[in-house]
Order: structure tokens, then C-alpha cells, then sequence
């Protein structure tokens, strides 16, 4: 297997202290899960995301786990500007805090909450399934570009994190970089849905979710892919990761770490795993890897 | 149904245990542990964390939506069922379990499912005492009840001050939150802490370990994948007690 | 498991001999192959995606198993105005002929080879991986809607393709319902790419390809309930279905029959053992079936 | 590899067999049975199907882009496979493998693996004759050469004529499709279909029978996953020698 050498990271303006980066949403409301993630081995952790007001979410079912994915309605569930206390136990440690809001307003003052916090912010303008914010913003290009200016005016490093349920997902892609982003994230999850046939309705409380896991990860090569050669920011690659082979296989595509969720459910260990599979003293320097399969 | 979607389950019989508790039995037997739940879907409702009382049912206390809704529900009606979940206990030797309220829920298995255990079980009052006459049959029952309409007056933890902990090899204790605090400190008190495992409720949302919001200080252990079960000793540096987060992740103290 | 009654079937003005069909460009290139779909247990037959001119496809690898689905990119290979010489021996059999084109007078032209031979056109708007084809008209509702009234006015059943690689595929349906479509199909495959790592290049010869399969049932199951609520012509689901739950599944978001490929690999008898499966002499009527997750 | 992209190998060594055909082995066997073949993925060229000559490696005649470019490679470089795909030979008793030019190389492995195996090779000429040496040294082989340069004079299906075949319990035979219909007509003739085995080729691009480019009448069986190996009474009815369907699917006679 292809491995990498182990050297400091920095990846879109954020110092790393390894490739895989815990996804948000995903063991990312409590400062006390976020550095159980880094101790066993995240690189980095993104937060829940953060919204404007306080949110319980979705009524349940919000999540079920599929054959080969899992299927989610969380609803942005979220304790809003009484985050920052949770975040007072993480000073110093590579936390990227998730964001999101219905306009540009909104995620600058969300973004605000956190100005002493935060190693960077993470903009989710790409959740499948919360009315009036994620992927119904991240869908047109403008409002993108706007809501990343609005972000990036505070001085701090800016992922936008994008949704492939999109025609073209590279025009979202260079919006967020017009709009200054430091580097794009590659994917949200893919808008899905299940119905319990017994019960004649859809499995989650809110009808529609998202799809995460092993099922999307081709989806996620391609977008990150295409993001390559048509934009110039780093790209974190995010979507069905569970191996250090898949790592290797995201950064070829383009992508220079990656964020890994739901294949914590199989193996809540899997961040050191991987990081024992994917790095040794004969590897390659990442730098080689990135991008390679365009050549 | 192929993958992990809810098993769907008939309500067999629906048994009022007390004025604000039924239990709920289905058709379908889940393999399970002691002290390991259930995600219970209430179609059009919401998606609720419950016990198995027994191995094919709930014991439900209504406190809000989704439990008033389980509670009126008859025989024929269908649930969704995710899980079981969780650890559950590990039991072995004399047992003592000590219930408080619906705690009792995932106790009753104990006192079914093992030779040699003691139970104490607190409650409001009378009314509200839980599988009082299942259990006295099986094994020996202490009562408190915070009114004094039956057994010791006052609260569980106070009937543990005049018994012997020492000698039981497993305590198991599921309640209140206020209650299980004091069981503790009184368990730490005499000495028994280390034979002690609490069944912990948290907020929960997926069961099974990804969304955080059952995670719980200061080590982040997620409540429904490495609990609900935790041994005495881990609990004495926790947020036991002292806060909970509610759905949208805020502490309430 | 809830089972349907045996019953005459039609949908989308075609008559069908059960609610399963056999997805284009699956054993579709001969009269033979398709034939034996059909006595193997379909209820009709859609043929591989003709086009204006005989085209070779893609160079190599086309396609490659995944754990939970098949990824392609055949690049709509096909024998062209020949093809009506295979369908000669499939007279009186329910054949849908599926065809493509760069825009509407192709789509007319193509179609008119096959005037005696279809009993419905199945409209290709949405094949991921052929550039000037597919997909790339599928996502503009104008164009759709133009191939779409191109092809209706030679008076036959006009079934229209649609491709889950949109922001909005009701917008599609929409389209397609407005040219006159006498059902919509959901979906084609899902825009994917895989990497072989030791090799550092894409595993496609055409790099980009659709993914199939289990993987992407979620994904179909909320387009055709999407669909359902959007339109008003009869949707068929197609997209990892396996099994007749999967079958019930669909139709319970709204579809009325669906088309299978993919597991065919797996099971190449699919489609009599979802049959035997699917149907009993108890079992509801199709209509009390159809939509009713949206209760 | 997780799933089922191909296996990528490293190239061992190449060795010439004749001014056309090379044998190209690589560092990973592939457990198969004679007459499977894998789809080779020459990087940046084309995927194309290729039996297996030895359980690791391929022969390989040169014929036009995809081949040219796998005739050319050098020990180091890599190739991927996916399969091995298709059904086999299945060999018993006595065994008469039959081979028209590269059609030797699924045969080969018949005469290597099993006891008790005749071989028949055709060939233009003496220099395109394949695996001659190796054969000679394990079995009897009998040679036709269609200018005469060795063995008999004409093709090999003529060799038959003479041949007591009705001996064989089992007669395999790869070779050009006119070549496989002369000894499917002889066999025929000397009633001995039944013991007949054929492995064909036709165009392939999916390998795993999804695709339909390999379909084959009358009645659709797909050579890539029903075959490649048919039996003669299958054949008798069949499109072989008569046209088959090139990369667009259109029927070339
Ligand atoms: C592991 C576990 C086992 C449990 N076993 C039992 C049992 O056997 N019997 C029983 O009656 N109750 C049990 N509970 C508590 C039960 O889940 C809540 O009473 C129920 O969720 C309340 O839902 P509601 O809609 O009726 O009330 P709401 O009005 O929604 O809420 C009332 C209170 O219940 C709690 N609650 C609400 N939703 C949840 C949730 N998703 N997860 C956790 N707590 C929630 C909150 O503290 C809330 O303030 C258990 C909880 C956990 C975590
Ligand atoms: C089951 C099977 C086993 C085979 N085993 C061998 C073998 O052991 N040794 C060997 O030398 N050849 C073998 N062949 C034939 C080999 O696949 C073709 O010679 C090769 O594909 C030609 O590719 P090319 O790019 O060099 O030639 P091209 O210029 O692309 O084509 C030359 C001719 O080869 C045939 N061909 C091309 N592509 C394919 C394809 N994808 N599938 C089938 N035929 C094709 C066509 O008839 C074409 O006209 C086998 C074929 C099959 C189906
Ligand atoms: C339970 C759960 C909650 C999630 N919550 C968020 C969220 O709050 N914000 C966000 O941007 N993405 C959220 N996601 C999406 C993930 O961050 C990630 O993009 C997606 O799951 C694909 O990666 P994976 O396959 O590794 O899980 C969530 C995913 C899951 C499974
Ligand atoms: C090998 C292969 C070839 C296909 N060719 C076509 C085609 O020619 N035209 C088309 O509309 N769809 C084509 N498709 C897409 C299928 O018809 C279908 O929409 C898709 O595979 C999802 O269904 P499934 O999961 O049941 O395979 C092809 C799919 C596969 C796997
Ligand atoms: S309920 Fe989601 S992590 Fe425990
Ligand atoms: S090569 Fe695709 S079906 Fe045989």
C-alpha cells in the first residue's frame, strides 16, 4: 500500500497535526467528545454546526444505519452562542468550528461568537435537509460567495463545505473561492431517503435526509475531482472514508486531508488505525500524492 | 427487513403498571441484555430511548409527547424498534438492584433473569411503586417511598444506610438522576462503589454512538455506545449530578 | 412482507406484463438477450440507449463492482439505425425502445427508425459520462422539455430518463411533463468516479462514470418521492433495487412499476424470484400501494 | 483492494512465443480454472479479455491497439486485471485439446494440469506454431501448419479426419471462429458433439454479463458469464461462424 511520511500539515491556512479530520456533526457538540476524537488521533476536529438560534432538532427517527451508509435528519440540532463555553476547554487545540445561518448576516455573527475560538470556520451551506439554511443556500453560487465574503471579513481562515446535490458542483466550488475562501470541503451528504414499508412512511422524522458512509464515497472522489481541476484552493476530500487506502484515494483525486464521520460507527478507534496504516518512515511526501490520478 | 431500518413490531398488550406507567409488549422478542434499550419510533411522533423491561417490552412513564402517545397506545398498533443497544449490566454473585421511579424498567430483568438478587425500590408514593408484586415473588423487595404511604419514608438511598452493601458482589442502580447521585455517594461512603454499575440516561438522537448528543464530561463517552451502563468509579469524576444537555446541546443544571 | 394482487398492468400508457422491467442498457443490445429477460420473468424490456449514429463506446475499463455497487461508463455504445433489425424479432413483445440525441431533431430522427417496432420511447436525458448526450441536455428543462414534445408528436408512449445529478430533478420532471412525457423514469446513475491507487489514474477509461446499484437505492427512493409529489404522470423507480421489498419500497414513494440493472449481476433469475416474491393472491392492489408513504 | 477494482500486477517477464505472440507473466497468481479468462486493463489504452495461459500470465497475439501496447511492456510495469471471469473447462477422462493459433493459450493449462491430454495445434506456419516445446514435453501433440512448414499440410480440423476421436471423453478446442465451426462440423460428423467443448471469444467490455456486448444467439446467453466455455451441442444451433456483434453491437458476418 501507498503511504505517506509523517510531516507537519497545514491545509487550507489550518495547522494539522495529521491528515483525517473528524467531520461536523459527528461526536461534535461536547468539548469533552472533540478531544477524545484528537487524543485518538483526529488531526483535527470540526464542531457540531453552529447556527443562529439554539435548535432540538428533527423529531426521531433522525438516523439509521443502511447496509452500506447511513442515513440522516439530525436537523441541525445546536446550542447556538452558548458553544463558545464548550470551546473554552479546547484553546489551543486544531479546532475548526461549523457554521451556519439563512444569510450572510447571520453566519458573520455566528462566526463573530467565536473569534477567540476557532482555528478556522467551516461553512455548511450544503445540509440536505434543514429549510431556510444549508444546502438551500449552497445551491446558488451568489449567495455562497456572499456568505464567505461575510465570514472571511472577520480575519480568520474560511472552508466552505459543499453539497453534491447540485448540476455542477465546481460553480458553488468557485464561488466560495471568489468569495475568498481558504479551502473547499468535499461532501455533504447525499440527499436520500427511506421508507419503513411495514409502517407505509418515510423512516426519518423529517421524510428526507442525508446519505453518509461507504455508499457515497464515489460520488465524493468525483466531486473532489472536479473541484481540482477547476479550482485552485485546497480541498478536503469528506464522504464514505473508512481506510487509510481511502485517504490515498481521496488525496490522488486532489484532496489534501480528509474528514471522516460516519465510519466512526464501525470502529470508534478508527482515527489512530488509520493513521498507523497510512503513515510511515518510507512514505511518500504528500506533496507527491495530492492530485496525482489528473496527471 | 434487510439492513439496519426499525424492525417493525405489534403491540401485543399494553398493562398499566401505575397511574403514570404502563408496559408495552410486543410480538417480538429482542435478544438483549439487561440494562441495553431500545430506540422506540411512535410513527408521526418522535423516536424515544427506552429500556427493555422485558425482552418484548417497555415500561413507559408519560412525561411528554412521544410517552403519552406510546401510553395510549392498543393492541394491533405498531412501533418501530432500533437496537437493542447499549452495554447493559454485567452481573455476577449476590446482587442488589436498587430502582428509583422507571428506573425499575431495566432492573426488573435482573431480578428475572438472575439467581440471587435484593431489590429496593423507591417511588413517589404507593401508587407509583413498580413491579412490586412481579418481584416479590422472585425475590426479596425493600420499599421506600418519599410520601411514607409504603415502606421506608423517605428516599432510596436512606434504606441503603442500614444495609449490609458489603455483601453483595454486583449493585446495579438505575433512577433520578438526584437519586442515583446520592446512591453513589452513599455507596462511596460505605466503601462499595467499585460493585457499583448506574444506568445513565442521556439525550439521545442515534443510539448508536455518531450524533454526540448523549456525550457526557469529562471524557465525551457517548451514553447510549459505551453506556448506558458505567461502573461506580468512572462516575465519581463526572457530570453525574451536577448537569445534562438538553436537545439542542445547552447544559441544564 | 406486503405482497400485490396479480393484475393487468399499465404504465405510462404502455401495457406491462408485471410491475418489473428491465433497465436500459442492461443485455439490451440483442434481440436475444432481451428475450430472455422476458421469459425469464419481466414485465417488459427497455433496449440499450440508440443514438444518431453506431458508436463504439469508451475505451476500457467500462465498468467495475464495488462492494455495494457497480460503477460505469460504457459511453453509450450502439449499433444505431441497425438496431431496428434486432427488434424485427420482437414483434407484439412489451418493448421499449430507449434512445438519445444531441438535441430534439435527433431525438425525433432516432426515434422514427423504430415507429413500428416501440411501444414506448424511453427518453436517455440523463446517462452521466457521454459528452453532448445525457445528461448534459438533462439538466436544462427547456431542452428536455423540446426532445420530449419532439419525440411525443410521432404519437407513441414517451417515457422520459431523468438523472439524479441536479439541484432540482422535479424541475426536470416538470419539463418533461410538459412536453407531453407519459411517465417519468427516476433515475439514471449517480455522477461517481473511483480511483485505482497503485496505478495513481482513474479506474475508468472515461475517468467520470454513474454509480448503480445498492448503493444508490436511498438516493432514487427520494427522487421518485420527490417526483410524486411534483408531477402528475406516473414515475417508474429505478436504482438498486434487489429484492420485491425493494419493489413495494419504490412504489410506496410513488412509482408504479421499476426498472432493474444492476442486480442482475448478482442474480441473473431477479426477476422471476422478485416475482414470486412480489406476488400473491392476498396481496394489495398496486393502487392502494402507490404514494401511500405520503400519507 | 477494498472491492472489486482490478488487481493491479506487476509484469515479471515477457517471453516471445512466436513473431506475433508473447506470453507476459506477472507477480500474482490467479487461482482459475482452465479456460477463465480476466479482463487486462492496459493503463491509458483499454480493458480487453484475455484467458489465462498459465494461472499467472497471459499470451498475448498482437492484433491492434490494446495488445500492441501489452506486447511492448517491460518487468516492472503494471497492468490491471479484473476476473478471472467465466466458467472453464471441465475436464474428465481422456482429453483431446484442440488449438488454432492463440486459441492455444487457454488450452495450454489443460495440458499442464491434467493427466491425460492429446494436443492438436494449427497454426500458419511453423514460427507462429505456440508453446510448442512445452507441450511435447508433457503430452502428444499432433501439428498442422497451413503452408505445410511443419506437420500437416492444411488446417487443423483436416487433422481430425484421421483421428480416432470417438476414443476422447472429453475434447477442447479454443481457435478463429471459422477454425472452431470446421472442427464443430467435423465433430459432428463423427458424432462425438457431445464430448465437445468450445471456449469463445466475443466483444467484451463489462466481463460479469451486465453489459450485453458479449451476447450471443439465438437465445442471449452472454459469453462472458455463461461462457466462454460452451458445449458443442449448445454450438450447433448457434451464431458461431456465422457473424457476431462488434463493439457498436452491430452484427458483422
Ligand atoms: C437509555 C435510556 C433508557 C430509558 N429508559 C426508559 C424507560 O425504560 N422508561 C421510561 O419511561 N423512560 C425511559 N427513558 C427516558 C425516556 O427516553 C424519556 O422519558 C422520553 O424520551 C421522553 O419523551 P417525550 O416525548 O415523552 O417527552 P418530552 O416532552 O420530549 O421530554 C421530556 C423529557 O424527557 C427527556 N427526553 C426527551 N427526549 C429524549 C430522548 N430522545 N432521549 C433521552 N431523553 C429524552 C428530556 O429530559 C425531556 O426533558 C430512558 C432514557 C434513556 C436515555
Ligand atoms: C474470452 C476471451 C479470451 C481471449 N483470450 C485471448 C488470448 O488469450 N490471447 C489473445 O491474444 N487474445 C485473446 N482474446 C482476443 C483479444 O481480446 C483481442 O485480440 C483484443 O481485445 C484485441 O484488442 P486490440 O486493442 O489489440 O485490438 P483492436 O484493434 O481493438 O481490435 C482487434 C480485434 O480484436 C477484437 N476485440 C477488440 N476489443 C475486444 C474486446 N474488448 N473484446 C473482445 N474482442 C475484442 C475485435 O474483433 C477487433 O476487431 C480473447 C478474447 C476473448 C473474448
Ligand atoms: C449524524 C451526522 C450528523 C451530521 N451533522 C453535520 C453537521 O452538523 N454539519 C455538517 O456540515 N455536516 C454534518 N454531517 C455530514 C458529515 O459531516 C459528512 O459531510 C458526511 O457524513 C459525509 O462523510 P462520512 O461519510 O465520513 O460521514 C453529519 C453527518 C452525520 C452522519
Ligand atoms: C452497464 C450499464 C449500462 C447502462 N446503460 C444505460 C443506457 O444505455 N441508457 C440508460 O438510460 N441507462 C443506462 N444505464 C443505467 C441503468 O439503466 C439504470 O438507470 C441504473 O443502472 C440504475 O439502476 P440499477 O441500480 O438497477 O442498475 C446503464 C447501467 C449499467 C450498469
Ligand atoms: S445518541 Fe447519538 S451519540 Fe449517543
Ligand atoms: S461483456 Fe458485458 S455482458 Fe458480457
Amino acid at each position: 500500500m501507498i503511504t505517506l511520511k509523517k510531516s507537519p500539515v497545514r491545509i487550507g491556512e489550518v495547522s494539522v497535526r495529521n491528515h483525517l479530520i473528524l467531520a461536523a456533526g459527528v461526536l461534535g457538540t461536547c468539548a469533552s467528545s472533540l478531544l477524545r476524537m484528537l487524543q485518538s488521533g483526529a488531526g483535527a476536529v470540526v464542531t457540531k454546526s453552529i447556527g443562529p438560534e439554539p435548535r432540538p432538532g428533527h423529531a426521531g427517527p433522525c438516523l439509521v444505519v443502511l447496509e452500506d451508509g447511513i442515513l440522516n435528519a439530525m436537523g441541525l440540532p445546536n446550542p447556538s452562542a452558548r458553544f463558545s463555553d464548550e470551546l473554552e476547554k479546547l484553546s489551543n487545540e486544531p479546532v475548526i468550528v461549523s457554521i451556519f445561518g439563512g444569510n450572510p448576516d447571520q453566519f458573520a455573527e455566528v462566526a463573530g461568537w467565536f473569534a477567540n475560538q476557532a482555528q478556522a470556520y467551516e461553512l455548511n451551506v450544503s445540509c440536505p435537509h434543514a429549510s431556510g439554511y444549508g444546502a438551500q443556500i449552497g445551491t446558488n453560487p451568489d449567495i455562497v460567495k456572499a456568505c464567505t465574503e461575510a465570514v472571511k471579513s472577520q480575519g480568520k481562515p474560511v472552508w466552505v463545505k459543499l453539497t453534491p446535490n447540485v448540476t455542477d458542483i465546481t460553480a458553488i466550488g468557485q464561488a466560495a473561492e471568489d468569495g475568498g475562501a481558504d479551502a473547499l470541503v468535499a461532501i455533504n451528504t447525499v440527499k436520500a431517503m427511506r421508507i419503513s414499508t411495514p409502517l407505509k412512511r418515510p423512516v426519518l422524522g423529517n421524510k428526507f435526509g442525508g446519505l453518509s458512509g461507504k455508499a457515497i464515497f464515489p460520488v465524493a472522489v468525483r466531486c473532489v475531482y472536479e473541484l481540482y481541476d477547476a479550482c485552485s484552493i485546497p480541498i478536503v476530500g469528506c464522504g464514505g472514508v473508512s481506510s487509510a487506502e481511502d485517504v490515498i484515494e481521496m488525496m490522488m483525486a486532489g484532496a489534501q486531508g480528509v474528514e471522516i464521520g460516519s465510519a466512526l460507527y464501525s470502529n470508534p478507534d478508527l482515527f489512530q488505525n488509520i493513521c498507523r496504516d497510512l503513515y510511515s518512515e518510507e512514505g511518500y511526501h504528500w506533496k507527491e500524492i495530492v492530485g496525482c490520478a489528473h496527471a | 427487513m434487510p439492513d439496519g431500518l426499525p424492525t417493525v413490531v405489534t403491540i401485543r398488550c399494553v398493562v398499566e403498571e401505575s397511574p403514570t406507567v404502563s408496559t408495552i409488549f410486543f410480538d417480538t422478542v429482542f435478544s438483549s441484555k439487561p440494562g441495553q434499550f431500545v430506540m422506540v419510533w411512535v410513527p408521526g411522533i418522535d423516536e424515544i430511548p427506552m429500556a427493555l423491561s422485558y425482552p418484548d417490552a417497555i415500561t413507559v412513564q408519560r412525561v411528554g409527547d412521544a410517552t403519552t402517545h406510546l401510553a395510549s397506545m392498543k393492541p394491533g398498533d405498531k412501533l418501530g424498534i432500533r437496537g437493542p443497544f447499549g452495554n447493559g449490566f454485567s452481573i455476577s454473585g449476590k446482587t442488589l438492584a436498587i430502582a428509583g421511579g422507571v428506573g425499575a424498567a431495566p432492573l426488573l430483568r435482573v431480578a428475572l433473569e438472575f439467581p440471587d438478587v435484593d431489590f429496593l425500590i423507591g417511588a413517589r408514593n404507593e401508587d407509583e411503586l413498580l413491579f412490586f408484586r412481579i418481584l416479590r415473588e422472585r425475590c426479596s423487595v425493600r420499599v421506600a417511598t418519599d410520601d411514607g404511604s409504603a415502606g421506608f419514608h423517605g428516599f432510596v438511598a436512606g434504606l441503603l444506610k442500614e444495609m449490609p452493601v458489603e455483601k453483595y458482589d454486583t449493585i446495579v442502580v438505575c433512577g433520578p438522576e438526584q437519586m442515583m447521585r446520592s446512591v453513589l455517594k452513599e455507596l462511596e461512603f460505605q466503601n462499595s462503589v467499585h460493585n457499583a454499575q448506574f444506568s445513565l440516561h442521556r439525550y439521545m438522537k442515534c443510539g448508536i454512538g455518531l450524533c454526540g448528543s448523549c456525550c457526557f464530561d469529562p471524557d465525551g463517552a457517548c451514553v447510549c455506545r459505551d453506556g448506558p451502563v458505567f461502573s461506580g468509579e468512572y462516575l465519581l469524576q463526572s457530570e453525574l449530578g451536577k448537569y445534562h444537555r438538553n436537545a439542542s446541546g445547552i447544559k441544564e443544571f
